[in-house]
Order: C-alpha cells, then structure tokens, then sequence
C-alpha cells in the first residue's frame, strides 16, 4: 500500500464558539488604553473622561446616596412606561395578527408613526399630558409601542398555519385557538421584540426626563452634558449601558422559564 | 355514517385543482387515495373534512355520527401538528378541552387512548424528546380521543424513515382490526395503499380527476409484506401511475 | 492701521444663534467692519447655545456670544475656553427680561414675585440662565421656588401656556407676545432683581485669547461698533426712525427669516437690550454669577474669576 | 337519505388578506376628525394643529422654495450617515459571523453600546468631530451601526448550515464559500435589519440636526418646537414620516430585485 | 480508488455515536449503509469525506483518485443542498468556479451532467421552480460535474414522495450501469439498499457498530421490483433491524 493516505479533513468552521474571556478582555483592553492616554495626556480631557475619574465619581455618586435618587425613578419610568407601551403593543399586535381589517387599517399607522423622532414630540407631550410622571411614561410607552406591535404582529403571522388548522380540525373554538395556539406559538417572536423595545425604552429615557425631571438618570446625563462635566456623563452613561445589559439578562431568563420547552 | 363526495371539483384563482370527483366512503373502510404530487389529494382530504369549501358540488354526511364522538370527521397529519409548548397528555386533552366533560372522564379517556398507543410512560414528555414515530402515535391517539366517526389521515407515515413507517402501519392495522373505523388514507407509497386500503382511488396528475379504483378483498390482518397478490396489486398501481409521475415530476413548478 | 499688519484677510468662524441678542455681530458684518479690521468671517448657526460652547472648545468655532452656563465654566477649566468681553447687559429703564406666571397662578392671585412662594420656576437646564434668574429673584424676595428642567424653550413655553409651572422669565421679545395672548402675564422685570446683570458675554478658545492677541482684538473692536450701532437705532433710539427701520431690516437678514417682515419687525424691535459698549464686562455681575455656581456646586470650587475671564482685552 | 347533510365549513380565517383602502381610509377619518375638532374647539389649538392650517403652511414653505433648501441637507445627511453605518455595520456584522474570535470581542462591546442615547453623546460629538457636516453623519453612521452590527451577525448566523458543508465538501475556498454562500444567503436578513436601521437613521435626524444646522428638516422640526409652532412642526414631522414610508418602499423594492429568486 | 475504514470511533462529548467500524469501500462498487435512526450514519459518511476528523481510527484512501478528477470525495445530501438563489446551471457551475478550466471546458461539463439527468430544458429554472425529484437530479449533475473518485449519498431519495423515488432509483441504477462509480449510500430504506447495495451494511442501534454485511451478487440491471432473491434479503434484513428499530423508536430524545 505505498499509495495509501488518510482522508485530508476540509470540514469545520462557520460555527462560532464561545470565548467569554474575550469579551471582558476586550473591555479592560479599551479601558486600559482610555486610562493611558489621558494620563499621558494623548487624549485631551476635553475629548474623554479617565476611567478612574468616571469611577471615582461613581463611587461619590454611590455614597452620597444620590445614584438611588436618580436611579429608582427612571427604573420606576422605565417600568411603567415601558409596561403600558409593551402591553398596549402585544394587544395591538395580536389585533393586527388576527384580524384583516384591523391590520390594514392600522398597519399603515403604525409604519407613519414609526420614522418620528420623540424628541421633536416633546413640546407636544408637556401639554398632552404635563410635565410629571405621565409624560414621562406616556413617551417611553410611545416609543416602546411602535416596535413592540411590528414585532408581535409579525410573530402571530409566524405561527405555523398548520397548527391552527389542527385545532379548527378538532372543531376547537376560536377562543381557545388563540389562547392556546396563536398566542403559545407567537411567544417566542414577542419576546425576542421586547429586546428591542426595552432597549429602546432605555434609550428613551433620556428624552423622556428633559420633560422637567430634577431626578433620574437621564437628568443626570442632561445635566452633565449641559455643565459639559465628561466624568459624570460618562458614569450615567455607563449605568444606561449597565441597565441595558440587565433588560437583555432577564429577557433571557424570561424566554428560558416561559419557552422552556423549546429545550 | 357514511360520506358522500358528489361531483366535487375545485379552483384555486385559476388554477383547477380537482375535477369532477364522486366517491363513496363507507363506513367500517379504509379508502386510500393516491396520486402523483399535487394532483389536489391533501385538498381533496380538506374539502371531504370542512376545513375549506369546494367551488363545485358537495360533501354529504349521510346517516348521525355514532353517539360520543367529540368530532366526527378527525385528522391526522403528516408532520403531525402537535403543540411544541404541551406535554404528550396535554396535547391530548387540548383536543377535550372545549367539550363539556368533567376532568376525571377525560383522564380516563388520555389515558385509555395512550395506552392502546403504548405512549402510557412518556405521557410527561414534551414534543421535542420524542421520536418520529412517537410523535406520530401521539397524534393517532389525539385522533382517538375524540371518538371520530372518520377519521382523515394525509400521508400519516411519510414524515417517518422507512423503518419506523413499517412498525406504525402495523399498529394501524393492528388498531383498525381490534376495533374497525372509518378513514380516508392519503399516502404516496404504493406500498401503504395496498397494505391498508379496502379500496385504493387513483387521482390523475392535476387537476385531479379519478382515473380508476381499485378494490382489494384481502382482509388486513393477512396482508403480511410480500404477499403474491399484494405485490401484483401494487405492480398494476405503479403502471397505471408511471407516466402520470414522470409528466408530475418534470414540470417546472408555477409561482 | 491694523488691517496693515496683517498681509491678507484672516479667516474667523463666528457662532450666533438666530437671536436679536446677536445682532452686534450682524451688524458688524453687514456693515463691513469686520473687513476693514481685515477679517473674513464665516457665520456658524446654532439651535442652542450650549453647543455653541463646546464648538469653541474644539475649535470649529472662533468667536462666540453666550449666556455664561455652567457649561462654560465648565469648559474654561478645562482650559478651552475663555471669556474676552461682554455682550447683552440688564440695565434698569431698558425694557429687559421678564419674570412671568401662567395664566392659570395669575388667576390664583400671583401678581408679584413677592408671591412665588413654593411655586415651579422653569429653565431649561440646571446651571443655566434662568436657573440663575430664578434663584436671585428668589434669594431678593426671600421665598423658596421650585426649580423644573425642561430642556427647550419649546417645551417651557407649552408647559406655562397649559398652566403646568408657574413662573419663568424671559427676554422681552418672547414675553411680551406671549402676555398678548393672555396665555401668560409679565409679573416683574428682571433687571428690578439683578441689577447691571451681565446677561451674555463675547468668549473664545483658550488659545485664541492668549495667542492670537491681533485678530481677537480685531474682533472685539469691530463687534463694538457693530453695537454701538445698534444701540443707537434700537436701544437708545438716538439715530432716527430711518436709522431704526434699517437696523431691522439688517436684522432680519438673520432672525425670523421665514417670516414676512411686517410680522418679524415688532418682535425685531421688542428683542431689543442693551449690549455692553466696548464689549466691557461687568466683573462685578460675573463674580455674583460664578459665585452662586459654586454655591450651587454646578461647577468645581478651585475655579476662581481668572480662570473664567482674560480681563486683558476690555475695560471692565 | 332522509338524514343526510353536508359537511359543515369550519376551516378559514387566520390569514390576512390585503385591504389597502382601508388604511387610506383610516388616514382621511383621523385627519378629518382632527380638522372638525379644532375648528369647533374641542381640540384646543394649543393640542394639535389644524390639518388644514398644516398643509398651508406646507405650501407655503414649498412655493417659498425653502422645501428644498430644508429637505436637501437632511437627505444628504441621512444618505452619507446611514451608508457609512450600515457598510461598516455590514462588515463588522459580517466579521463577527465569520470569526469567533472577533464575535467574542466585539459581542458584548456592541451589546454596551446599543443602549447609549445617542442625543447623550452630543456634546462630545462635537469636540470629535466638529460642527459640520462630520458629526451630523456621525451621529447618524453612530445610530445605524448597531443595529445593522445585530441584524446582519444574525443573519450570517442563520445561514444554512448544510449549504455551507456543502460547499466544502467540493473542496471550494474558504473565500468562495463566504461569497458565494454565505454572503448571498444572509443577504435577505441584511436587508430586513436596514429596515430597522435607516427608520433610526431618520429619527436621528433631528439629533444630529441639533448640532449647528441651520437647515435640514431636524432643524427645521427644531425650530418650530422651540417657537411652539404647532403648524410647521407637524409640517416637520410630516415629512420625516413620509420619507420613512419611502425608504421603507425603497427596501420592499430592493428586496424584489436582489432576492428575486425567491420567487 | 478504494477507501478503507480502520477501526473507527467517534464521540460527541461525553456521547460515543460511532464504535469500532472497519469497512472496505472498493472501487466501482456501491455500499449501502443502513441502521436505526440516530445510530450515526451520517457521521459516518462525514468522517469519509474528511467533514469531521474522527476521535479514534483512520479512514485511508488506497490508490490515486483517477486524473481529471476535480472532487475524488463527493456528497450527494438529503435536503439537495442547491443554491437557492442559482439557477440550475450555476448551480452546477458553482462547483467548477474554483478550478482552474476554462468557460468552455465548464460549459462543456455543465451540458454533459445536465444531458445525462435529462436536465438540460430546465438550466435556467431556479430550484423554488422545480419539484423534488428534478432538484435531487441536480444535486447528483453537480456531483457528476466534479468527476468523483467515490460519491458519498446520504439518503438521496428520502426527501421525496415514493413515486419520484421509484423513478429515481431506476435512473441512479442506469447511470451507474452507463459507467460504474464508487459509492456509499445510507439509507433507511431496506427496498432501496436491495436495489442498489452491492453489499449492505447494517448498524446497531448508537453507539453504532457493525451488526452485519449482506452481499448480494445480483448485477443491478436484473433487479426488478418484486424480484424473489430480493425479498428475501429485504426481509432478512427486517428481521436483523425490527427489534433495534422498534427500540429506537421507543426512546426519549436527550437534550
Ligand atoms: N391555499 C392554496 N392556495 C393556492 N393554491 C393551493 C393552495 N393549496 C394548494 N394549492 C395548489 O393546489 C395544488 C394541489 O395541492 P395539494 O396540496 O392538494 O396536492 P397534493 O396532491 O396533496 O400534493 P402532495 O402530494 O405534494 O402533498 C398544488 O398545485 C398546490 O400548489
Ligand atoms: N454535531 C453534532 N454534535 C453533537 N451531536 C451530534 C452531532 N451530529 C450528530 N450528533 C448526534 O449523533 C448521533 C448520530 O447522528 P447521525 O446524524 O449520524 O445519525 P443518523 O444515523 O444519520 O440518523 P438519521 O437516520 O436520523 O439520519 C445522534 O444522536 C445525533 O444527535
Ligand atoms: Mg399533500
Ligand atoms: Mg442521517
């Protein structure tokens, strides 16, 4: 057998692998570089914080007890804005989903409401609904309704067709076949919008609390972007990427325990 | 309760998919419908069961369906159609849910029709965990549950590997001779047709029209795999069918 | 001559709002004194000052009239910008700023600051002007206000129309259409509170105010004629109702563009405050101000006036 | 056959059917609502505009020829900044799909960034790029990256896996495969994320619109809530959402040219 | 070209799917592989073709693959695996892009395979346009294309209605009549492997091990349906794999 060799192998790849420490060390990495070049004064202070800066002032925020102050209201905005947005969302979704007419009635609203920018809607909010609490969930639910109805109703349309006719073929009620198929079956697909929703949502916040917000998060920001102070705008935004992260965590969590049967 | 189909044809826009189809389907048979792809047979088995109108003449019910049955015309389906969400037993009490029966009859009646399945023990099992063949025993015992008069089956088997596919036409033929019922059995495997079907329709390619029937007296039970006059059945199916395939499968596909 | 000093023109980027409290500056290029100090300047809109600040600070902007914000402190100790004079002056007998209520506290009996008592005050965002105005006004009149960022003047003005704060105050050619309408009343002037308060002043970058002593002193010079002129045809009125109609129609080149000018020219001429001659600074009001930032902690303690003014371009 | 009947019907519904009218329909009733309320009063001026007041003020600013002067910049803003976002957000999308290494890296660093205001960031877009036309492509390249990063990783994810092995089962190159197979293949997902991307290209307008324009539409919608001039500003916003519903338009019609063979 | 499996084991984590496989695959000769499901077939066929590198044994390739072959190792899949946005000559054209002939040459090769499938009227038809037979047709033009040394077939047939396998069978036993090829072929059906196999190998359930190789020595052309010889392998066969198939079955997926 002079001739014989072993099969050359030529499969493999285009299958991500998960390398957690990457992520983190990127993260250090960008940090590490940031604290560097501001210390050797490559990058001006005017263009970023140092990271040491931004943590010390967090760490002031912290124990002067304030990061509470600001951070339970916008939690509290965010909670109730985008819960009344979500689920006045998913409602007109599955509408949509279910119903033609509705669909053809409102699915073009909704795409001429999507493209406009909320913030050129604030002086409108203050006298559509003042300048406390309401208007501040009345704009986070706003922003949160659009991409929450798209998401749904494209979910509902997703839900295998011939499961339906499974439960019409069992002569089910229509009651129970959306109860117990189209809603079941468009869960995942509503979930996997509400990540965009909520991120939306905390993106909002901002927006949401320059309609008169002496506290939250988004006033810290407004207020260090306008006293130009790069540690404290930093550090607020951090906490909004911090809280971004935890929105998409307990998504996750929820879509594990809700569609646990997907395996 | 029989079925009658009286000169049913149907159009979807402008295509014609069945034309001119009477058939008779009695009660206590199997009758097997074959035909080449899209010859019309999986909307020949929605018309016959309700769940679309056909544009021409009409399926007609001919006598009461038996006392207790949930739902006299019952499917199975090819790729089963089971609720990914429900475990095994859930899948079938969804089916006994909109009827007005107390929770220990329907207990009994899961259990009843998980044990004739032999699924008893993987009643806690969700979709995803079980096999091919399981999932489809699953959904005959959906099927059972609620009692159907006729029970409308659209190629049952052929989401399954061969073997498989062998064990469960066994126990469908062990089921039907235990307790005989009424089904409507769409299949393209020549082989299932003459191993189940009382009486095998052949469809031609679309529209879909009946080019002939064939009536085989053999009873089930001793319709064993490679039985002379089985195989001579099947022959005579193939070559009425051979050119209708060839013509169905080298058609470029509309759309 | 100066303009011999410099071999060709220098090209400067000057920030403006569209706001008739920028009319020095328009004028003086309109007029062409800018060219003969020998410099070419670029205009640079702005929807609102704060950015206008940061644009000095990085240099896409070279000369700016601002409101003094803890923004642009905040920037001056970052050693990137630096105010080199002054523009927009309160002064007593000049119809200035104005301290307002919405109709709906008007009606509830609030017809002098004095009343304001626990009330909202609004401004846009903490450590800006109105902020300032607010808590003089309050401090002078020992009653406690409630303060409410709103971000835009947009949004203050629907929020006082519909009743939701109560008071605010605002320059003339916003307050007194507004008082018109009876959505709003003028309660008070703002100069009654702060005296001679420096309400914008001219800035520049940190580098252009100590190295760039020939043009920055160009600017000043010409941006002071263009006020002087404009004082004398809107604010003292001692030019002559053709010298008037000219300046707003010179005016309105810049401001209220999209409006016809029989509508722009009333609020043309409301707009009208005094801006300091000579670009002088009051030292006096700038130190109250930076005072009560710090007092505010809006901004850090270790700035001192000198960090915030270069005091030797102008008389003080 | 005394006791003889047909098969009842109970199959049907739960699959929209177009209604295009009533969409239409749904658009006159509102606006014409809205005109009947303000002109009895029941709307107060100060909650909405006049539809009728709004489309004056539309020809107004058409026939002052300022239309053009206000919608040209805008489209030249959100043209370089969406194509700027969405190449390199296609190719980092594209990078992540492919590489492991960099999907570990750069995963949680998009996943950080995602919920960032952008209108927070202003001050410093600013110092980073300066007043002019840079920042405000900035900003916009800035808020369509992300999303095109998510969706087009995604879509590279959901690439037929067997097509793949198939193509290195006859031996073709690694580069081959990427464009022959793997490129072609998410091109649908790519172009379903722009969707989403370039609306939030439009809605950041009038963000980056606040960065020293004096024209474009976001200044434009700027200007008129900083006057709160109801008219112009629904005239503003008018516009945005027509040019989403056009953009969107421009992808439906992308789609059927590019992914023509789906049929 | 023969190919030689020596003793080859593979694992996935903690899972052994494969067990100590030896298995000659000579040259011009078609193998089938048949077992229950799961029982790691097509793991098998990918660690032949050098898609995964087994975790114990080696597969050795004996001999030169025949010059002017392009692909010595070449897979035929289930699901077509076509280039949906190709049209049938692409498609073929696409394994070709990659070596170094010339427009002519390729356009030479791509008229031949598609002539000798009867494909050559459809070459601009996009695969949504064709029915499943004609796209597995193009699946085998294109492996024809590359000049394989030793096509690897994993279930070909499975994915298509009995009718259409009928007739593809028959034109896979012609092509290989018309000009012998090497092949391995899994597949679940035990009427096929008769048809086709010119030994058939049966695995046990997973881990998969060699149970059993039947030879048959009838030449390919004389195997009609219904030919007694092969009936009576097919039901030898059963008989191997009923129980291990119905164990199969019965079991709960993980995962
Ligand atoms: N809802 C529908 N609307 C339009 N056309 C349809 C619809 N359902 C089926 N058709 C078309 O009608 C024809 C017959 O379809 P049908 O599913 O009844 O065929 P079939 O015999 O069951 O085919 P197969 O053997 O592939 O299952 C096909 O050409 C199909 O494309
Ligand atoms: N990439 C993989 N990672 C982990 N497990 C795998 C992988 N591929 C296959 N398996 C598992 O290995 C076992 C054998 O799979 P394989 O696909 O080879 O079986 P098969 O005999 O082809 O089955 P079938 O007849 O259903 O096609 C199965 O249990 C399968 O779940
Ligand atoms: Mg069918
Ligand atoms: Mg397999």
């Amino acid at each position: 057998m002079a001739d014989s060799r072993e099969v050359a192998f030529r499969g493999g790849g285009f299958a991500p692998q998960a390398k957690p420490w990457v992520g983190v060390l990127v993260f250090i990495t960008v940090i590490c570089i940031i604290e560097y070049g501001t210390r050797q004064g490559i990058i001006s202070n005017l263009t970023l914080p140092r990271p040491t800066d931004v943590l010390a002032t967090f760490l002031d925020l912290w124990r002067s007890g304030l990061l509470w102050s600001h951070l339970l209201p916008s939690l509290s905005r965010l909670f109730v804005g985008a819960a009344l947005g979500a689920t006045a969302g998913i409602c007109i979704g599955v509408l949509i989903g279910l119903f033609s007419l509705i669909r053809a009635g409102l699915v073009p609203l909704v795409a001429a409401i999507f493209p406009i920018p909320k913030i050129a809607l604030l002086p409108l909010f203050v006298i559509w609904f003042g300048i406390d609490e309401a208007s501040k969930y009345a704009l986070i639910a706003f922003g949160t309704f659009t991409p929450t109805v798209v998401a749904t109703y494209g979910a509902v349309d997703n839900v295998d067709r011939t499961l339906i006719r499974m439960g019409q073929s069992f002569s089910l009620s229509w009651f129970s076949i959306v109860t117990k198929i189209v809603l079941p079956g468009a869960m995942p697909g509503i979930l996997s919008g509400l990540r965009i929703s909520l991120a939306i949502a905390i993106i909002l916040l901002v927006a949401a609390e320059m309609l008169g917000a002496e506290y939250g998060i988004g006033a810290y920001i407004l207020e260090a972007g306008s006293l130009y102070d790069l540690e404290r705008l930093f550090v607020g935004v951090t906490i909004l990427s911090l809280l971004g992260v935890l929105v998409s965590t307990l998504i996750g969590y929820t879509e594990k325990r809700l569609l646990s049967w997907r395996g | 309760m029989d079925l009658q189909l009286e000169q049913i044809g149907h159009r979807y826009g402008d295509m014609a998919v069945l034309d001119n189809i009477n058939l008779d389907i009695p009660a206590g048979k199997i009758v097997c419908i074959v035909g080449p792809s899209g010859c019309g047979k999986s909307t020949l088995l929605r018309l016959i069961g309700g769940l679309e109108k056909p544009s021409a003449g009409s399926v007609v019910q001919v006598g009461e369906p038996p006392a207790g049955s949930f739902n006299p015309l019952t499917y199975v389906f090819q790729d089963f159609a089971l609720l990914p969400w429900r475990t095994v037993e859930d899948n079938v009490r969804l089916v006994l849910e909109d009827h007005p029966i107390n929770k220990t009859e329907t207990n009994a009646i899961i259990h009843d029709v998980l044990s004739r399945t032999k699924l008893i023990e993987f009643r806690h099992a969700f979709p995803r965990q079980l096999s091919g063949g399981m999932k489809q025993r699953v959904a005959i015992s959906r099927a059972l549950a609620v009692k159907p008069a006729v029970m409308l089956m659209d190629e049952p088997l052929s989401a399954l590997d061969s073997q498989t596919r062998e064990l469960l036409l066994d126990d469908l033929i062990r089921l039907w001779c235990r307790e005989p019922f009424t089904s409507v059995y769409v299949t393209h495997n020549l082989n299932e047709a003459v191993r189940i079907g009382h009486s095998i329709v052949v469809l031609s390619r679309r529209p879909g029209r009946i080019r002939e029937v064939v009536n085989i007296d053999l009873p089930l039970e001793q319709r064993a795999r490679g039985h002379i006059e089985l195989d001579r059945q099947q022959t005579h199916l193939w070559n009425i069918m051979r050119d209708e395939a060839i013509a169905a499968d080298q058609e470029l596909l509309s759309g | 001559a100066p303009q011999l000093a410099m071999a060709e023109e220098t090209p400067i980027n000057v920030g403006a709002l569209r706001f008739t409290s920028h009319a020095a500056s328009f004028v003086a290029f309109e007029r062409g004194y800018f060219a003969e100090e020998g410099l070419n300047v670029t205009f640079k809109f702005f929807q609102a000052a704060q950015p206008m600040a940061v644009a000095v600070a990085s240099g896409d902007v070279d000369y700016a009239v601002t409101a003094i914000s803890g923004g642009l402190i905040s920037l001056a100790e970052k050693g990137a910008a630096k105010v080199i004079g002054g523009a927009l002056l309160e002064e007593q007998g000049i119809d200035g700023q104005k301290i307002l209520v919405s109709d709906a506290a008007f009606k509830a009996g609030i017809t002098k600051p004095a009343m304001l008592d626990g009330k909202t005050w609004a401004t846009t965002q903490a450590g800006s002007s109105f902020h300032y105005m607010g808590a003089k006004i309050a401090a002078a009149e020992g009653v406690t206000l409630r303060f409410k960022p709103l971000q835009k003047v947009g949004a203050i003005i629907g929020a006082v129309k519909s009743g939701q704060v109560d008071s605010w105050s605002i320059v003339p050619h916003i307050a007194k259409p507004l008082d018109k309408g009876g959505a709003v009343h003028i309660i008070g002037n703002v100069a009654d509170y702060i005296p001679d308060y420096q309400v914008t002043v001219v800035f520049t970058s940190a580098d252009n105010a100590s190295n760039k002593r020939e043009p920055t002193e160009a600017f000043l010079r010409a941006f002071s004629k263009g006020a002087d002129d404009f004082n004398a045809a809107l604010v003292d009125k001692t030019a002559g109702d053709d010298a008037a109609e000219e300046m707003v129609k010179l005016i309105h080149k810049y401001v209220y563009t999209d409006r016809p000018y029989e509508k722009a020219a009333p609020s043309i001429r409301n707009g009208a405050m005094r801006i300091s001659p000579d670009a002088a600074i009051n030292t006096a009001s700038i130190q109250d101000q930076l005072d009560w930032f710090k007092a505010e902690k809006l901004v850090k303690q270790s700035i001192t006036f000198d960090t915030l003014v270069d005091s030797s371009y102008v008389k003080k």
